[in-house]
């Protein structure tokens, strides 16, 4: 099992077992409101924070929260909140994209072990066995190791590394799709196969997906700040909020707020992500 | 039975393969000689005979496919090899750091699992604010990646309060921090499987039945709902472990542990490659005891699956 | 088919005058209600093999009730304040020692809530007010929660209704049914052992040493319910609320549960019984309280309720059971109009074809399933069925006995391992699917599990949709959207749906609503034949009727051939022309309806036929 | 060194906690980097030492004559010095060490290089050896005093690379008793010790009975441990927890430059674009060092304008070669024909744009250095560079190195003596080893610095050897081949419980024979 599956699992668990909410709950009110704010500093940082995120000021450096600079300066005197700011973009790509990855990787094993017969399964199976007896940060680890690293090398190795747990979900919910009472009905109506993939198995196995990639890329964000952290990411001064995280940490005991608020950004964009995510299934599920 | 435990046998086989054909071409992959790893890393000016005596010493200088079916030769006998950069054979070293590991894992998952239980019993019958802070603590605890976590308990616990040691020291209080770093983001997600489980089994007619016959709340909780509760979260163990030496890697990095986790990253930085092997071999073992071992304890939690 | 109609005309009425029902119980417990009070009390405390149990205890000090349970407008509700919205409203009732009152009334209104309510445990955001409420005497209004658990189990037992769930799946039984002694009883772990394996026996559960150690799911359903029931009287409670015990058994385990009721009665026990189920009420309870909607509509002893029901809802429930209720009457009876002959049965047979048509063959049908610890199940085991066009074959079983199976191979959604399907004459397993999609519209389905057969990201416009333009494309009709809508349209109506239900999803529908949704579905194609695998089993018997009635209707106006599988033998014997009977993979006796149950040659469909409980 | 306050207290145990990587080998002969010297510093001693003013000072030998001609030094062992194992130091011993470090099975290549003019080695006697150069070399005594060439016991080396590399056997103060990997090395009290080197405050065997050797990659935590109590020692301070500690009174800071080169940044001028130097010339004016070494080093590093340690007598400083002035920056560069601009402001010519690849070695640079280099990329970009910062670890930065994919970068080397100018500027230096490292990065190929280098490399007149070598830097500084930062930063933090600790003078390691805590 991977994160993704218990996140996927619990999804699909909470249905009628929280208490009776309102139509939008304070919880997702707030991930929203978040997630609006991570689109508006991926899209366009400069509206909340019209600074460069690159520009030194050696002599405003380690300045601790202030009215001019929110979330205080780093060392080389640049603006945190400029800098957070200006890194949704790339942190969320990053997370975006490993999770396209993974998710696509996954879509292509999934689909071959749920659709192509017992042979296929069977290998797909032991090989995505293999995958899990790896760590998943090792997996990653070696990925960079082989291709450098870079951000573009962590978003792929994030994807790999996140690929197993995709493709297990997607190829047990094909095979309960496709040997679901819906389907036999499709056949006894004298549906062909093609009509029947179209028309039943895909949507209903590609629904969950989207629920599914929401929650990964919270899961993608901390993943991709992990290996930033280990030098394995994003290059400097690039203002990758893993790469600040890491760089901010050097400086704990004498200026928290430089790992504080990119750390925090990491967790909040997490927690959205899996709140926004849950909503979506609910909504799935009741509609 | 005896054909069941075959085809486990065989799968454990196969998995070992796998992992270890792939690690070693993996590592074939990386830039870097693993000659010069051998002689004191990368940058040393070694001579080229040096360079040649080790080759041969280590069967470098052997076409690759020789060197993958000795090193499986080696695998198949449970020979590790010896590390390039260590000089020490890898068994006993990696046994040495296999302890450390274990240990912190293990606490993580049981003090994992005591914050899992404690936060999903609270949550559940405290009401709705119980329920709502219980459900945020559980999602922003599985948010919180392991080297924010670290760092943020460093900060509180060594430098501002001044109660436990930053790095792993002698006594337990050294692993405190470790511990309580690797086993939070596990506990959120243990609490929330817990919690969904818990909520499940305390709505299911048989414990309205025992409350029927005059069961009270806590004889309900610990008879029947934490039992049905546990075992979702007993199955996600086999995961959990693999989480937890990710998470290792980088716990005892921070906390200067000696350990499989911070071997494995060294090793992998200097392409040690019968280190990276075995502990990645160690790690697929592991695993693997660790499925056996989950399926074991299902098995002994819901008698459901002793049946067939 | 003439012969047929006449056929089962006279045997209800011999059902009817021979009434394979009432028997010595019957009466015992109309002398009960004559005088409530009388309580065989010597009979507990022999039954109690420790002098000093609670029975006994309570025997010697309690003098002689006229009421074991008193209820004075009790209302109930969940949420918001306490006062609106109930959803139990204004309900009274007394029971005394050794007295059965049966609370009936449809699905929903209220049956169950009103037993939690009676035991404390309505639920956590319910409120609850009433006049009066008093168990043995004693004020329970205002309890706390502890003072609850102190007379759970001991002065009140409880056996809710999902007795397949209702037992901890992790625990053995015998802890399960020594909960209660564990909790009110200073009885050691011996003692406690013996009275549970005397319970056991009791409820008919005997061998107590090696079942106390099996868990629920090693059990079958009615000996869960039988354990579960152990477990409600372990301290014998001299009030006992049982709801809906036999909703979820076979007729044959259904007798044994009601006769473990009528001993209990008989031994002082006050009962409340719940169940929908007028049949199985009328064969023990002593007095009837019909619900509906939350409230008391109509109340009277037993005999007379049932014989000459005054209010609407009752006799609407009483119309509904098909039990010996000749084919061709209707049913439901919107209009309140029971045992309305609809149409005569001859006319329908009119219209029909050469009776003789054979539209669906099975013949020698083997299916084996592997077992996860390797060994084979025969599921079913060479079965050869014959359906004629026109005519309805009833399929009867136990659970388990192969019914699903067989309806399986007969729609090919599986491959025999041996036999052959054929339909309206041709082959139809043994070909390639591909083949097999120009017969497909002659063959239609209804499953037993209506909901889970639709797409649930459908509405029911698209599933109907779908559905007609698939028949379209299969008769290589060209068609428009128009052509299409207006033939949903037309299905909807044959099936008594309202147009505005076309945009719900599935999910959003009641069950009967569901069902039909379904028959309009496997209608859309006009096939000539239907399976149909338990249509009614999950429903309430009043949306049971209306699905009766509406495929009874569709084979007298179009002459389909039915399948039609259940193992509810008023079901069958309602609705059927020829039946089956399966038991165990095979088919071990067949033959016209009336034959088979007038005149069983098979044992197996002897001792189905002695268990059918019948309204007095 | 840290103040003696008191009568010295003997016993106890010092934790010592290093975020230098955990060496592979504790036998400083195998390979040779700074890891390794660090921790062998406290078991294994050199021949000869270096004192503060450095001068050369008698450790295990205590004496030595140079021949007339250069190619014969003979060295006098103290007596009765013994190794940990027992075995006598004499002769013998000494020449194994030497054959031990030139065997290519030991793989050495700190030692192997400054060993490279010794033909042989000769006991004249028992304590007496003799070294046989093939040339003249006048960093012989400056290369000696290393602990890469440090003396261990024949008996131990005989053990093989393996056992020896698990625990060298040294006449040192401490000797090894265990090591645990991944962890800390445990060393104790040598009983027996009886050769300190000349400059030590004390003689006979150390106080301290312990010391624990750990490895403490992750800089917070180590500062942490060092607040906490967990450790007594730690090195690889950082700038911000320096100032921390200074501010109270419970830790100490020990400021020890290496000796050697500075730190600085070396341009390529084997290819475009710093193969012109006038672009060079136009790069370090462009770069803004002296704000960015006062934000990020706060006081704890002073500015360098020379191309060797301020620990070196011999070392030129030019600050009139280094200061920063955009406009000369922008005038050079128009000068040099990269007169035009892009969009995103980097210069550009002939259509590519003036880009400086600069890989970073992780493992090598402290993060306030990778932040001085970021900032230095951001001041560039105002002229008009592209600076593209590649962090690597150590494997793919040497990689880079060797195919010469690289503008500018940064490389520590330690070495006592300006002879590190002839290892980083000699134009032999860009030929790379077999295993593909090299020395000179800025590829300096100039025919007059290679002739003064090995001129002043035979030559042992002090005078002589210094004005050599004041010429060699003054070619290199003013050929704008590098940009000098600071000194090779080496802080090592205390807590003020440690009294007499100090840095060796030779390669600034530091050393606890006189160091004592206070009893419990
Ligand atoms: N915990 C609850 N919260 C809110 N509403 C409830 C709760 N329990 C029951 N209800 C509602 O109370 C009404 C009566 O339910 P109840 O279970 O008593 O019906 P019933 O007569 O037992 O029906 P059935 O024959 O289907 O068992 C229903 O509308 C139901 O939805
Ligand atoms: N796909 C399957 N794999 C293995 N065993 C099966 C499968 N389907 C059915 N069986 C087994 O075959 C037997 C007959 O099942 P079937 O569903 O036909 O019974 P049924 O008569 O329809 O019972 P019910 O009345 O409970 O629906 C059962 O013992 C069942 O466990
Ligand atoms: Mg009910
Ligand atoms: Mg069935």
């Amino acid at each position: 099992m991977s994160d993704l599956e218990i996140q996927a699992d619990l999804g699909r668990q909470a249905r009628a077992r929280e208490p009776r909410r309102r139509r939008i709950g304070v919880a997702e009110a707030l991930a929203a409101a978040f997630a609006l704010f991570l689109v508006v500093a991926a899209v366009a940082p400069s509206i909340l924070a019209p600074g460069d995120p690159l520009a030194i000021d050696p002599l405003s450096a380690f300045q601790p929260p202030n009215l001019a600079h929110w979330f205080g300066t780093d060392e080389s005197g640049r603006d945190i909140f400029t800098r957070v700011s200006h890194g949704t973009g790339g942190s969320l790509v990053i997370g975006i994209l490993a999770t396209a990855i993974g998710l696509g990787l996954g879509i292509v094993l999934g689909t071959m072990a749920g659709m192509l017969g017992r042979v296929v399964d069977f290998t797909v199976n032991r090989f995505l066995e293999v995958l899990f007896a790896f760590p998943g940060l090792l997996l990653a680890l070696l990925v960079i190791l082989v291709f450098g690293p870079g951000t573009q090398t962590a978003t792929v190795a994030v994807g790999l590394a996140t690929a197993p747990g995709y493709a297990r979900i997607i190829r047990g919910q094909l095979i309960s799709v496709r040997s679901s009472a819906f389907v036999e009905a499709a056949t006894v109506l004298g549906r062909g196969r093609r009509q029947i993939l179209v028309r039943h198995i895909l949507p209903n196995t590609l629904a969950p997906l989207f629920v599914l990639g929401t929650l990964g890329i919270g899961q993608a964000v901390v993943w991709a700040s992990a290996l930033s952290y280990l030098g394995l990411g994003a290059a400097p001064p690039a203002a990758e909020w893993g790469a600040m995280l890491s760089a901010g940490r050097t400086y704990i005991t004498s200026a928290w707020w430089m790992a504080f608020f990119p750390g925090l950004f990491i967790v909040l964009t997490a927690v959205t992500a899996t709140s926004l995510g849950r909503a979506l299934e609910r909504r799935l599920r009741h509609a | 039975m005896p054909g069941l435990l075959a085809a486990r046998l065989a799968g454990a086989v196969f998995v070992l393969w796998a992992v270890a054909t792939i690690t070693f071409f993996a590592i074939r992959l990386i830039p870097g000689d693993p000659a010069e790893a051998i002689l004191g890393g990368p940058g040393s000016q070694t001579s080229p005979e040096a360079l040649a005596a080790v080759r041969a010493r280590y069967g470098l200088d052997q076409p690759v496919v020789v060197q993958y079916l000795a090193q499986l030769g080696r695998l198949a006998t449970g020979d590790l090899g010896r590390s390039y950069a260590l000089r020490q054979d890898v068994a006993p070293l990696l046994v040495g750091q296999l302890g450390g590991t274990l240990l912190l894992a293990a606490l993580a998952l049981v003090v994992a699992w005591l914050f899992a239980l404690v936060l999903a019993t609270w949550s559940t019958r405290g009401g709705r604010f119980a329920w709502y802070l219980g459900s945020g603590l559980e999602i922003v605890a599985a948010a919180l990646p392991h080297f924010w976590l670290a760092t943020a308990l460093i900060v509180l616990f060594s430098v501002w309060l001044g109660w436990l040691p930053p790095i792993s020291t002698p006594g337990p209080a050294g692993l405190v921090l470790p511990v309580l770093t690797l086993a939070v983001p596990l506990a959120g997600f243990l609490g929330q499987i817990m919690r969904e489980s818990l909520l499940t089994a305390l709505e299911s007619p048989f414990v309205l039945s025992a409350r029927a016959r005059g069961e009270g709340d806590r004889g309900v909780r610990w008879i029947h709902a934490l039992r049905h509760a546990s075992l979702p979260a007993i199955s996600l163990s086999g995961w959990a472990f693999g989480s937890l030496i990710s998470g290792a890697v980088v716990v005892e990095t921070i906390f200067a542990r000696p350990g499989l986790g911070r071997t494995m990253l060294n090793a992998v930085t200097v392409r040690d490659v019968p280190v990276v092997i075995g502990v990645v071999m160690i790690v697929a073992v592991g695993y693997i005891l660790m499925t056996v071992l989950t399926d074991l304890a299902q098995w002994i939690a819901d008698p459901r699956l002793r049946r067939r | 088919m003439g012969c047929h109609a006449l056929g089962r005309a006279h045997l209800h009425h011999v059902g009817l005058v021979d009434g394979l029902l009432p028997r010595a119980v019957h009466r015992a417990h109309r002398g009960h209600r004559d005088e409530p009070g009388a309580r065989p009390r010597t009979t507990i405390e022999a039954r109690m093999s420790q002098g000093t149990g609670p029975a006994a205890r309570r025997a010697a000090v309690t003098p002689p009730l006229v009421s074991m349970l008193r209820v004075r407008d009790l209302a109930v509700g969940f949420g918001g304040q306490p006062g609106t919205d109930p959803v139990v409203a204004g309900v009274s009732f007394d029971i005394a020692p050794g007295e059965c009152l049966a609370l009936v009334g449809e699905s929903g209104s209220g049956k169950s809530v009103t037993a939690r309510s009676l035991i404390g445990l309505a639920g956590d955001d319910a409120w609850l007010q009433a006049a009066e409420l008093e168990i043995n005497g004693s004020d329970v209004l205002g309890l706390s929660d502890a003072q609850w658990r102190r007379r759970r189990g001991r002065d009140v037992g409880l056996v809710l209704q999902d007795a397949l769930v209702s037992l901890d799946p992790l625990r053995p039984i015998g802890r399960e049914i020594a909960d209660s002694l564990r909790l009110h009883t200073t009885l050691d772990r011996a003692a406690r052992r013996t009275r549970v394996q005397e319970v056991l026996e009791r409820v008919g559960l005997p061998d107590g040493r090696t079942r106390v150690r099996q868990r629920s799911g090693e059990l079958s359903g009615g000996q869960r319910q039988r354990a579960l029931i152990a477990s409600a009287i372990a301290l014998d409670p001299p009030l006992l609320l049982i709801d809906e015990p036999t909703t979820a058994l076979d007729v044959t385990v259904q007798a044994q549960i009601l006769d473990l009721l009528e001993s209990l009665k008989r031994h002082g026990t006050a009962i409340l019984l719940i169940s929908h189920d007028l049949a199985v009420v009328g064969r023990i309870a002593d007095r009837i309280a019909v619900m509906s909607a939350g409230r008391i509509v109509e109340r009277g002893p037993a005999a007379r309720l049932l014989a000459s029901p005054k209010h609407e809802q009752t006799r609407r429930m009483i119309a509904a059971i098909p039990i010996d209720k000749p084919r061709g009457t209707r049913l439901s009876s919107p209009e309140g109009r029971a045992d309305a002959p609809a149409s005569a049965p001859a006319s329908a047979s009119a219209s029909a074809p050469a009776p003789a048509e054979l539209v669906l063959e099975a013949s020698g049908l083997v299916k084996t399933f592997r077992r996860p610890d390797g060994s084979e199940q025969r599921a079913v085991d060479g079965v050869s069925l014959r359906l004629l066009r026109g005519t309805t074959l009833g399929l009867v079983g136990e659970s388990g006995s192969g019914k699903t199976t067989t309806a399986r191979l007969l729609l090919a959604l599986s491959r025999p391992d041996a036999g052959e399907v054929r339909v309206l004459g041709r082959p139809f397993s043994a070909v390639t699917e591909r083949q097999r999609r120009r017969l497909r519209p002659e063959l239609g389905a209804i499953y037993q599990d209506a909901l889970s057969s639709f797409d649930p990201r459908l509405s029911v416009d698209a599933v109907l949709r779908d559905a007609v333009r698939g028949a379209r494309h299969a008769a290589r009709q060209a068609g428009n959207a128009a052509r299409d809508r207006a033939r949903v349209l037309e299905l909807l109506d044959q099936v008594s749906l309202p147009a505005t239900l076309l945009s719900r999803r599935p999910l959003s529908l009641s069950g009967g609503q569901r069902q039909r949704v379904g028959i309009a579905r496997a209608l859309a194609s006009e096939p000539q034949i239907l399976v149909c695998d338990e249509p009614v089993s999950s429903l309430d018997v009043t949306v049971q009727a209306q699905v009766l009635d509406l495929l009874d209707e569709l084979q007298r106006e179009r002459g389909l051939s039915l399948l039609l599988i259940s193992h509810d033998l008023g079901v069958i014997r309602h609705a059927s022309d020829q039946v089956a009977v399966m038991l165990d993979g095979t088919i071990v006796e067949t033959g016209d309806t009336a034959q088979v149950f007038t005149a069983p040659r098979h044992p197996y469909t002897q001792s189905l036929l002695a268990a059918v409980p019948r309204l007095g | 060194g840290t103040d003696a306050g008191g009568t010295p207290v003997k016993g106890g145990t010092l934790s010592y906690a290093s975020g230098d990587a955990e060496p592979t080998c504790l036998d400083p002969h195998v390979g040779g980097n700074y890891p390794q010297a660090l921790v062998s510093t406290q078991y294994l001693e050199s021949l000869v030492s270096r004192d503060s003013n450095g001068q050369i000072i008698p450790w295990l030998a205590k004496s030595w004559t140079e021949s007339p001609d250069g190619l014969a030094w003979e060295f006098t062992l103290k007596d009765g010095v013994t190794f940990t194992d027992g075995t006598p130091l004499d002769a013998a011993a000494v020449q194994a060490n030497v054959a031990h470090l030139r065997d290519p099975k030991t793989g050495s290549s700190t030692g192997y290089l400054a060993l490279a003019k010794v033909a042989s080695t000769e006991a004249v006697s028992a304590n007496v050896v003799r070294f046989v150069l093939s040339q003249p070399d006048g960093a012989l005594l400056e290369s000696l005093t290393q602990p890469w060439l440090a003396i261990e016991s024949p008996t131990g080396l005989a053990r093989g690379v393996d056992e020896n590399c698990a625990a060298p056997v040294g006449t040192g103060p401490f000797q090894v008793e265990s090591w645990e990997k991944q962890d800390s090395v445990v060393l104790v009290r040598n009983a027996g010790y009886t050769s300190p080197p000349a400059d030590a405050d004390h003689t006979g065997p150390a106080y301290l009975a312990k010391i624990i050797w750990r490895f403490i990659p992750d800089s917070a935590s180590r500062f942490a441990a060092l607040q906490a109590g967990d450790v007594d020692v730690i090195d690889n301070a950082q700038p911000d927890t320096i100032v921390q500690a200074e501010k109270g009174d419970t830790i100490t800071h020990l400021d020890a430059p290496r000796p050697g080169a500075s730190n600085r940044i070396e341009l390529n001028s084997s290819r475009p674009p710093f193969n012109d130097p006038l672009v060079r010339e136009a790069f370090i004016r462009s770069a803004n060092v002296d704000d960015a070494v006062s934000s990020l080093f706060q006081g704890t590093a002073t500015r360098s304008y020379s191309a060797l340690s301020s620990v070196e007598a011999t070392a030129v400083q030019r600050p009139d070669l280094f200061g920063y002035d955009a406009r000369a920056a922008d005038k050079l560069l128009d000068s040099a024909g990269w007169t035009a601009r892009d969009s995103a402001g980097y210069r550009v010519k002939d259509g590519a744009r003036l880009t400086v690849q600069f890989p970073v070695s992780t493992n090598q640079s402290i993060p306030a250095e990778q932040s001085l280099f970021e900032q230095l990329q951001a001041t560039a970009k105002k002229t008009g560079f592209d600076v593209v910062l590649t962090p690597m670890d150590l494997s793919s930065w040497y990689t880079a190195l060797g195919e010469n994919g690289y503008d500018a970068v940064s490389a520590p080397y330690t070495k006592v003596g300006p002879d590190v100018l002839r290892i980083l500027f000699d134009s032999a230096g860009i030929v790379p080893a077999p295993s593909g490292y090299f020395a000179n990065h800025a590829q300096v190929n100039d025919p007059a610095v290679d002739a003064l280098l090995a001129e002043a490399a035979t030559v042992t007149d002090a005078g002589k050897r210094a004005a050599l070598y004041t010429d060699v830097q003054n070619k290199v500084l003013e050929g704008f081949y590098l940009l000098p930062l600071y000194d090779q930063q080496n802080h090592y933090l205390l807590s003020s419980r440690v009294s007499g600790a100090r840095a060796m003078p030779t390669v600034s390691t530091p050393t606890f024979y006189d160091a004592w805590l206070p009893a419990e």
